[in-house]
């Protein structure tokens, strides 16, 4: 427990926080000028937060504390999760490592909290978003798992800095089979965690289609601006976490103020490009029937247990 | 008794028997069953009194007594007035054809041989040499009791194969004891007294006494 | 001490007489019942003393009174007792010939003593016949047509089978022409087994089992056993069921050690497996779709003694035991099972299971002994016939029959799907009640607490035998040194 | 011998566990009905404690002189003596059976009515808890069978004891009741194979013969299918999902919780202590066997809409995972990776315990609902969170614990099992690569459906709008009801706090080694170099949280939550409750992806006015899942078996010409044989 993985946990967090609803107005500037349109700017995801934060949300009568405490557990979550991952610096804490099986339980806390805001909502729109939602991430649980252990194989650990680490040291394996099925399923899971397309459709409305926003349907206000801001940390935690694989360089390899603020650079840009490339893709694929769904992750599944399988099998 | 003579009777008695066995099977009718149960009774008590005789045993009169007057007296004259009673002559429940049964009775004959030779072995004892007349009329005895339906003419089954029982014991071993044959005869007696019984219960009840009607308790 | 012996024999015999007497006395029912306590008391001072000083024998050596025929003394006392003493009918419900049925069971009791006692094989077999010369007007006792079938059925296989068991006799006897001495004792033919002709004494050994095995309900030579249980009085189905059974099977555990100890185990062992494996077949088959509570329990019974079977084709200290022990813990369950079928018979109108419903709740002094007794044949702890079971499987393995328990456990297994099924459905349900306005209308005939107490006692024992090593575990094996100890 | 009979601390221990569960027996019978709950129950409560202490001590290592039982048979050598002794691996799970006893005793103060409070109802679960907590405790095959029919005699009946109100009970009494048997008689097999190759009855004895070959292999065979069925394990598995149900909530707790585990004891009694050195496919057996359980148990469990047939299929799910950590262990030590190896039993080992605390608190709460509403039917519940608060609590904690979130139980124990499965070193072997990513492929995919799971029973259950009257009329529990899931709750939020001393003792009950505790309360892996320390994860969670709570209350302040009466249902119209999701529609997406192995039934009934066939007047929507095992597998066996039994019938049709010919047939055949 050094002051230094304090510091990094303070700036994965800080960098986390303001960077992100900047990802997300970048990534809704992309896909606005490929549709043609002009779109709101990059900074409008900030100021639709705080917009929402200053507003007051409603309860129902007889609702539960779950309507207050799931936001805020989402947003907990999220920030963990932020912490854990090694977004500028793989120096983690020695008692908390960034360990993949930690961090996707903690992932699937604010799955949880946001299924149970969802069923808190009464209504069948939000029963609806909760139970997809959660299908989806069950179904994903496999690929996940299997993916980063797929990593893990070579490293021989399953926490996350040290994996960083070892790609680092072993550029080769960057483009071994392994590797790369591994990375591809697990932007599969990615996708599909953080409910973007071809799975969900974040921006959608329409009834039969929707996914997360089912789920916050109800909520409004300040509620409303943590849901939001939580999910987005999910998205720039799990896309830090894909680049840093795929693209090891750049993370720092310990505290020095000097390396993590190029830490902090890379992740920046990484995120920036990985988003925009992410918003591109997104104008060119129509979102799948709920019920082909499973093919989808079925198929991520098959890569991610055949890259464990490689890992052991052919190297 | 001379040897010559002793195997003469032995002969003879046991051909009755084994004789008398075979028409059993051949013929329905109630009062020959009892008839041909009359002269093996008579054969049996022959038998008896030549083994024992034989043996030198001085209580063989008397048990020969005993075997003609129990099996060729009280028992046929019961049945024959059991028979009476409840105007029975033939027994019209037979089960199978006569040829199936003679042929049945054949075969079982040639078993009782085959399964009696290793218990006698190479006897030259010539009452050991009869002894597969015994279960001959034991395995007779019991096919009677399969292949009849009515109540009487089982019962001259049991009797055929308790007879055959007792050939086989005078055969091999001249006898048990006397306290148990006397119990032997007296359980046999009472046997028959209490089927007597059931008989005349089953004529009131039913108004014959054909078994194969008693099927009312079955799963 | 001699004397001691003769009691069994002769006191129920003058309480016969003393019963057929005085046939309409109120009390004319208890002397059978006296008869089977002085028996239990009798059995248990046998058991003592002959495990103190050894053998008796009185009439010169005809009745002989060993560690074994002491524990089967108390073995039938025991159940006598149970059976008898819950099976008093109401005094409204008391018929016209009760002198002429208690001297009836007098006597049984008389001629089971006697084969229990007896140290020759004819005499014991003079004595077996007589149990089924009894038993038959008991059978045919409640008169009626079944009544009539059950009761010619039975004496006509029974002593079909007792006659072949007679022949077997016949044989063995004539087997011990060589040893010099002719002997039908059974001292005596365990002593000289070695000396005895072998082909005759194997077949004459295979019969008597065969024949004995008749009269003791093992299959395939049961088929009388079924209609005679469960058209009998709930009395005497109880002391067939828990005594007869066990008294001939004993005659067949005789015999045994006669043919084991002249020719080695295998005839007997493959004889006793084969009929053990063949009678909880028969079970499982049957009890599956019974509609018929007192052929459940017959079958029931049938069972139990496939089990006895097996253990007995075990042998070993320690499967005999076990089946020893069995066969009291079988026999006080399976006579409190009977006497209980009989009242609720009484209650209910009916043989058939399904006219029986709800019991626990309309009847809870039936339902709950009912439910108690039927876990305790189906081999529960703590009744004592989980252990007995249990034992005689294992010893099963340990002694080279494992196909032959694999097999028995998985007809075991279906035996218990099929009893649980009916007790189940007799016992407990949700469904409306059909006859509940009747029975709520109607005074509950509720019985006196006393006619439950024999009932109670005898599962109360049952419960408590298993666990009891201090009193039992003595003459179990004394009983066992008495059939040849270790084999 | 005397030193086996010198008394100590152990037997005293064993002793008063008998001792207080014979007063409870005493207390069920005399109580007067008023004060019958509380004596008996107390006095349960006593005896589970006593058995947790028992347990305990034993898990510690403390030596078990042996308390013998007395048994009327003579035992002649070569059997041995019936002896109480538990080691250390008993000891675990006594102390669990005790804890599990004594809360759902505590429970059962407050909720046993009707017959589960009569005397027969308190007598059969004191029989039932003295069973079951001297299964662990045999030393020897007759004991653990005489145990382990007590067990299975206590639950029958208590099974039994709604039989008046509910119909089904019946059925599932007849299943739990013949399943039981089953396992009862392959353990007899199983024990009689033993004995028979090894020549005792003591499990130290069968240790040391070194039992090996076609018996060893006849034996696991028959043991494993023995304790998979009390385990409830797929095939097998099918009078759980009746049997938890029905019985009185209480008593599925302490079944579910305890009674199942008897079979995994029996499962690790089996291959660590009586045959130690199994062949490999064995432990393929077991994972299989776990492996197919665990993702069907949960398949099934996520589209249950009875709350207690739901908690039931979980348990399958759960022992399920535990087999398949066994297995994974007993494959590593095959191939000499006994550190990994180690790490995987003591996995199976947490996962057990982790299964009781969560369990008993999930079964408990569902009696807790059960008693106020009068329903199991998750679409028949709803909003009870803001009623009863207690067992929301509680239940949700229990909940997170079945889902396997931080920091639970069931956090840690599955964290130590996928830690075990990924440091598997596969490279040298083929089979190896083969099985444990598929092993890791179905665990991952059974956590994720037991998440999708848990989320529905709690919120359809416990948030939202009730879904009827019976639901909104709800009331919290009474006293001891609540302690005892409280108390449930404080363990599974516990162990999943401090997992490290507990892992530590396990390791030592399994002699395992590479497991430490760290940081007091953290846990250690040393073959995986992987460190979890639940402590330190919640002080990040709190530190993070501090701020983001911080804010919250301060925009609170200037802006406070305004109360709406219109917020259900987008703010907008008012909406029926009845248009909520329920518990049926959100497991629909599953339904219809598994639909193979789900093999859901649908009907839609529409029903027009006469006049207007296009106006629709009334319609309906019923579903039902079949248990494809059960529809499979046992309805054939039964009606094969129906159909023996009308064969059979025709051997005692009636004819007395039958019966003399079988007789004649025996008795040829017995001539032929005697003759040749």
């Amino acid at each position: 427990m050094t002051p230094g993985s304090f510091a990094v946990i303070l700036v994965h967090l800080v960098v986390a926080v303001l960077v992100t609803p900047l990802l997300i107005g970048v990534m809704r500037t992309v896909r606005a000028r490929l549709e043609g349109r002009v779109g709101a700017g990059v900074w409008q995801p900030w100021r639709d937060l705080i917009k929402l934060l200053a507003k007051e949300p409603t309860r129902a009568p007889g609702s539960t504390p779950v309507l207050t405490l799931a936001p805020i557990v989402l947003m907990a979550s999220s920030l963990v999760l932020c912490a854990l991952i090694p977004l500028v610096s793989t120096v983690a804490l020695a008692s908390v490592p960034g360990d993949l099986f930690v961090v996707v339980s903690v992932l699937l806390v604010g799955t949880v909290s946001l299924a149970l805001l969802g069923l808190e909502s009464g209504t069948a729109f939000g029963g609806m978003g909760s139970s997809r939602h959660m299908v989806i991430a069950a179904m994903v649980e496999p690929t996940v798992l299997l993916s980063v252990y797929a990593l893990s194989v070579p490293a021989g650990t399953s926490d996350l800095a040290a994996i960083v680490q070892a790609r680092v040291a072993d550029p080769i394996s960057l483009l071994n089979p392994v590797s790369l099925l591994a990375i591809f399923a697990l932007v599969v899971v990615v996708i599909a965690e953080t409910g973007r397309l071809p799975v969900d459709n974040p921006s959608t409305h329409l009834e039969l289609t929707m996914v997360h926003e089912a789920m916050i349907l109800e909520s409004g206000g300040r509620d409303l601006g943590w849901l939001e801001l939580g999910s987005w940390l999910r998205l720039t935690a799990l896309l830090g976490l894909v680049a840093n694989l795929a693209v090891p360089w750049g993370v720092a390899p310990d505290a020095a103020p000097l390396s993590l603020l190029v830490g902090v650079g890379a992740v920046f840009a990484k995120l920036v490009v990985l988003g925009a490339v992410l918003a591109a893709a997104e104008v060119f694929i129509a979102k799948l029937r709920l019920f082909r769904v499973p093919e989808l992750l079925a198929g991520s599944f098959v890569l991610a247990f055949l890259s464990v399988s490689a890992s052991y099998l052919v190297f | 008794m001379s040897t010559q003579l002793y195997q003469q009777l032995l002969a003879t008695t046991t051909g009755l028997l084994l004789l008398t066995a075979v028409l059993q099977v051949w013929g329905r009718t109630i009062i020959r069953a009892i008839g041909l149960l009359v002269v093996q009774g008579v054969a049996l008590a022959g038998l008896v009194l030549t083994v024992g005789v034989r043996a030198g045993e001085p209580t063989a009169p008397l048990v020969a007594a005993l075997v003609l007057v129990v099996k060729a007296g009280v028992l046929p004259w019961a049945m024959a007035r059991g028979a009476r009673r409840a105007g029975a002559t033939r027994d019209n429940a037979a089960l199978a054809k006569p040829a199936v049964e003679l042929i049945g009775a054949a075969g079982l004959t040639v078993l009782a041989y085959a399964v009696s030779g290793p218990l006698v072995g190479e006897a030259a004892d010539p009452a050991l040499r009869a002894v597969p007349v015994g279960f001959s009329l034991i395995l007779l005895g019991f096919w009677q009791l399969l292949i009849r339906g009515s109540a009487i003419t089982q019962l001259v089954g049991f009797l055929m194969l308790d007879n055959g029982i007792a050939t086989v014991s005078f055969l091999i071993s001249g006898g048990l004891p006397l306290v148990v044959e006397l119990g032997a005869t007296l359980d046999v007696l009472l046997v028959v007294l209490i089927l007597g019984a059931l008989l005349v219960r089953m004529q009131a009840e039913q108004g014959h006494i054909d078994v194969p009607e008693l099927r009312e308790l079955h799963d | 001490m001699a004397v001691l012996i003769w009691i069994p024999v002769v006191l129920p015999l003058l309480l016969g007489a003393a019963s057929a007497l005085r046939r309409r006395s109120g009390w004319t029912l208890w002397l059978p019942v006296s008869a089977a306590a002085v028996l239990l008391g009798v059995g248990v001072a046998l058991v003592a003393v002959v495990g103190s000083t050894g053998p008796l024998t009185a009439a010169d050596g005809l009745l002989r009174v060993d560690a074994l025929s002491a524990w089967m003394l108390a073995v039938v006392g025991a159940v006598a007792v149970v059976a008898l003493w819950g099976g008093i009918p109401h005094r409204t419900h008391q018929g016209r010939n009760i002198g002429a049925f208690a001297t009836l069971l007098c006597l049984f009791l008389s001629a089971m003593s006697l084969a229990v006692v007896a140290d020759n094989v004819g005499l014991m077999w003079v004595a077996i016949e007589l149990t089924t010369i009894t038993t038959a007007f008991l059978v045919g006792a409640r008169g009626g047509r079944g009544a009539l079938e059950a009761a010619w059925k039975y004496v006509v296989l029974g002593s079909v089978g007792v006659a072949i068991a007679f022949l077997g006799i016949v044989l063995l006897s004539a087997a011990s022409h060589g040893t010099g001495e002719p002997s039908l004792s059974w001292t005596v033919l365990v002593a000289h087994a070695a000396s005895l002709d072998p082909a005759l004494t194997r077949a004459g050994a295979a019969l008597a089992v065969l024949g004995f095995a008749t009269k003791a309900g093992l299959a395939p030579t049961h088929s009388w056993l079924p209609d005679a249980h469960s058209q009998a009085p709930s009395t005497v189905s109880g002391l067939m069921s828990g005594v007869l059974l066990s008294v001939a099977f004993y005659a067949v555990l005789r015999v045994q050690a006669i043919g084991d100890a002249a020719l080695g185990p295998e005839l007997m062992r493959g004889l006793l497996t084969a009929a053990g494996l063949l009678s909880l077949a028969v079970t499982a088959g049957l009890v599956i779709t019974q509609k018929d509570f007192k052929r459940l329990l017959a079958y029931s019974s049938i069972e139990h003694m496939g089990l006895l079977a097996l253990g007995a084709a075990a042998g070993g200290p320690f499967a005999i035991a076990a089946l020893l022990l069995h066969m009291l813990g079988h026999g006080l369950i399976k006579s409190s099972m009977f006497v209980l079928a009989g009242r609720i018979l009484g209650f209910a109108g009916s043989h058939h299971i399904a006219d029986v419903r709800n019991l626990l709740r309309r009847r809870p002094d039936l339902g709950g002994p009912f439910l108690l007794g039927a876990a305790g044949l189906l081999g529960f702890p703590p009744f004592v016939t989980f252990f007995t079971e249990v034992a005689i499987i294992i010893a099963g393995f340990q002694r080279g029959l494992g196909w032959q328990m694999l097999v028995a456990c998985a007809l075991l297994l279906v035996v218990f799907a099929g009893v649980v099924r009916h007790v189940l459905a007799m016992t407990v349900g949700a469904e409306a009640d059909r006859d509940a306005a009747r029975t709520s209308s109607a005074p509950p005939d509720r019985p006196a607490r006393f006619r439950q107490v024999p009932i109670g006692i005898a599962l109360a024992a049952a419960a408590v035998l298993g666990f009891a090593a201090w009193p039992l575990s003595g003459p179990l094996l004394a009983a066992v040194a008495a059939l040849g100890g270790v084999r | 011998m005397s030193a086996l009979l010198a008394p100590t601390l152990m037997d005293a221990g064993l002793l008063a566990q008998l001792a207080v569960g014979g007063l409870a027996v005493v207390a069920a019978v005399l109580a007067p009905p008023r004060a019958r709950n509380l004596a008996a129950g107390g006095a349960l409560v006593a005896t589970g404690l006593a058995g947790a202490v028992t347990g305990v001590a034993a898990l510690l290592g403390v030596e078990a002189g042996g308390v013998p039982v007395p048994v009327a048979l003579p035992l002649t050598a070569p059997l041995d003596a019936l002896v109480l002794a538990p080691d250390a691996l008993g000891g675990l799970f006594m102390a669990l059976a005790g804890v599990v006893v004594a809360l759902a005793a505590l429970f059962g103060i407050g909720y046993a009515h009707g017959a589960a409070a009569s005397r027969t109802g308190w007598t059969a679960f004191a029989v039932f808890a003295v069973g079951l907590q001297l299964v662990p405790a045999a030393a020897d095959a007759i004991s653990f069978l005489l145990a382990w029919e007590l067990m299975a005699l206590g639950s029958t009946v208590l099974l039994l004891a709604d039989h008046a109100a509910r119909g089904p009970v019946r059925r599932a009494t007849l299943w739990y009741a013949v399943m039981t048997h089953l396992s009862f008689l392959l353990l007899l097999a199983g024990f009689g194979v033993l004995v028979a190759a090894g020549g005792s009855t003591s499990f130290a004895a069968m240790r040391t013969a070194g039992v090996a070959g076609p018996a060893a292999d006849l034996a696991f065979v028959l043991m494993v299918t023995g304790f998979a069925t009390k385990a409830g394990l797929v095939p097998v598995h099918v009078w759980l999902p009746r049997a938890h149900p029905e019985a009185p909530s209480h008593m599925s707790a302490a079944m579910s919780a305890a009674m199942v585990k008897m079979g995994v004891y029996g499962m690790l009694l089996l291959t660590l202590r009586l045959l130690p050195a199994g062949p490999r496919w064995w432990a393929l057996v077991l994972v299989a066997l776990g492996a197919v359980s665990a993702l069907y148990g949960i398949l099934q469990a996520s589209v249950q809409a009875d709350l207690k047939r739901l908690l039931a299929y979980s348990t399958t799910e759960n022992i399920g995972l535990i087999t398949t950590a066994v297995g994974v262990g007993l494959l590593l030590r095959d191939s000499g990776q006994s550190a990994v190896a180690d790490v995987a039993l003591v996995a199976a080992l947490l996962l057990a315990v982790s299964h009781a605390a969560f369990k008993s608190v999930l079964f408990l709460g569902a009696g807790s609902v059960l008693h106020a509403t009068g329903t199991r039917d998750l679409d028949l519940l709803g909003g009870l969170a803001a009623r009863m608060p207690w067992t929301s609590g509680a239940f949700g904690v229990g909940a997170l614990g079945a889902a396997a979130l931080p920091v639970t139980s069931g956090f840690v124990a599955e964290w130590v099992l996928l830690q075990g499965l990924i440091h598997v070193d596969a490279r040298t072997d083929r089979l190896l690569a083969i099985v444990i990513p598929v092993t890791m492929g179905i665990v991952a995919l059974t956590i994720g459906l037991g998440l999708l799971t848990f989320v529905k029973a709690y919120g359809i259950g416990f948030l939202a709008r009730p879904r009827t009257s019976a639901a909104a009329d709800a009331r919290e529990a009474g006293v001891a009801m609540r302690t005892a899931m409280v108390a449930g709750a404080v363990l599974v939020v516990g162990l999943g706090l401090v997992p490290g001393p507990l892992s530590q003792a396990l390791a030592a009950a399994v002699a395992a080694t590479g497991v430490a505790s760290v940081n007091g309360a953290g846990l250690a892996v040393g073959a995986a170099a992987a460190v979890l320390d639940p402590v330190a994860l919640t002080a990040l969670a709190a530190a993070v949280l501090v701020p983001l709570v911080a804010v919250n209350v301060v925009l609170a302040r200037r802006h406070p939550r305004r109360e709406v009466a219109l917020a259900w249902g987008c703010g907008g119209e008012r909406t029926s409750p009845r248009m909520e999701y329920n518990a049926t529609s959100y497991s629909e997406p599953v339904v219809r992806v598994f639909r193979a192995s789900l093999q859901a039934r649908r009907a839609v009934d529409v029903v027009h006015p006469d006049s207007a066939p296009m106006i629709v007047e009334h319609m309906s929507f019923t579903q039902e899942t079949a248990d494809v095992v059960e529809s499979r597998l046992y309805l054939p066996a039964t009606r094969a078996l129906a159909r023996a039994g009308d064969l059979a019938r025709r051997v005692q049709n009636g004819s007395i010409h039958r019966y003399i010919g079988i007789s004649f047939a025996a008795l040829v055949l017995v001539l032929v044989v005697v003759a040749l």
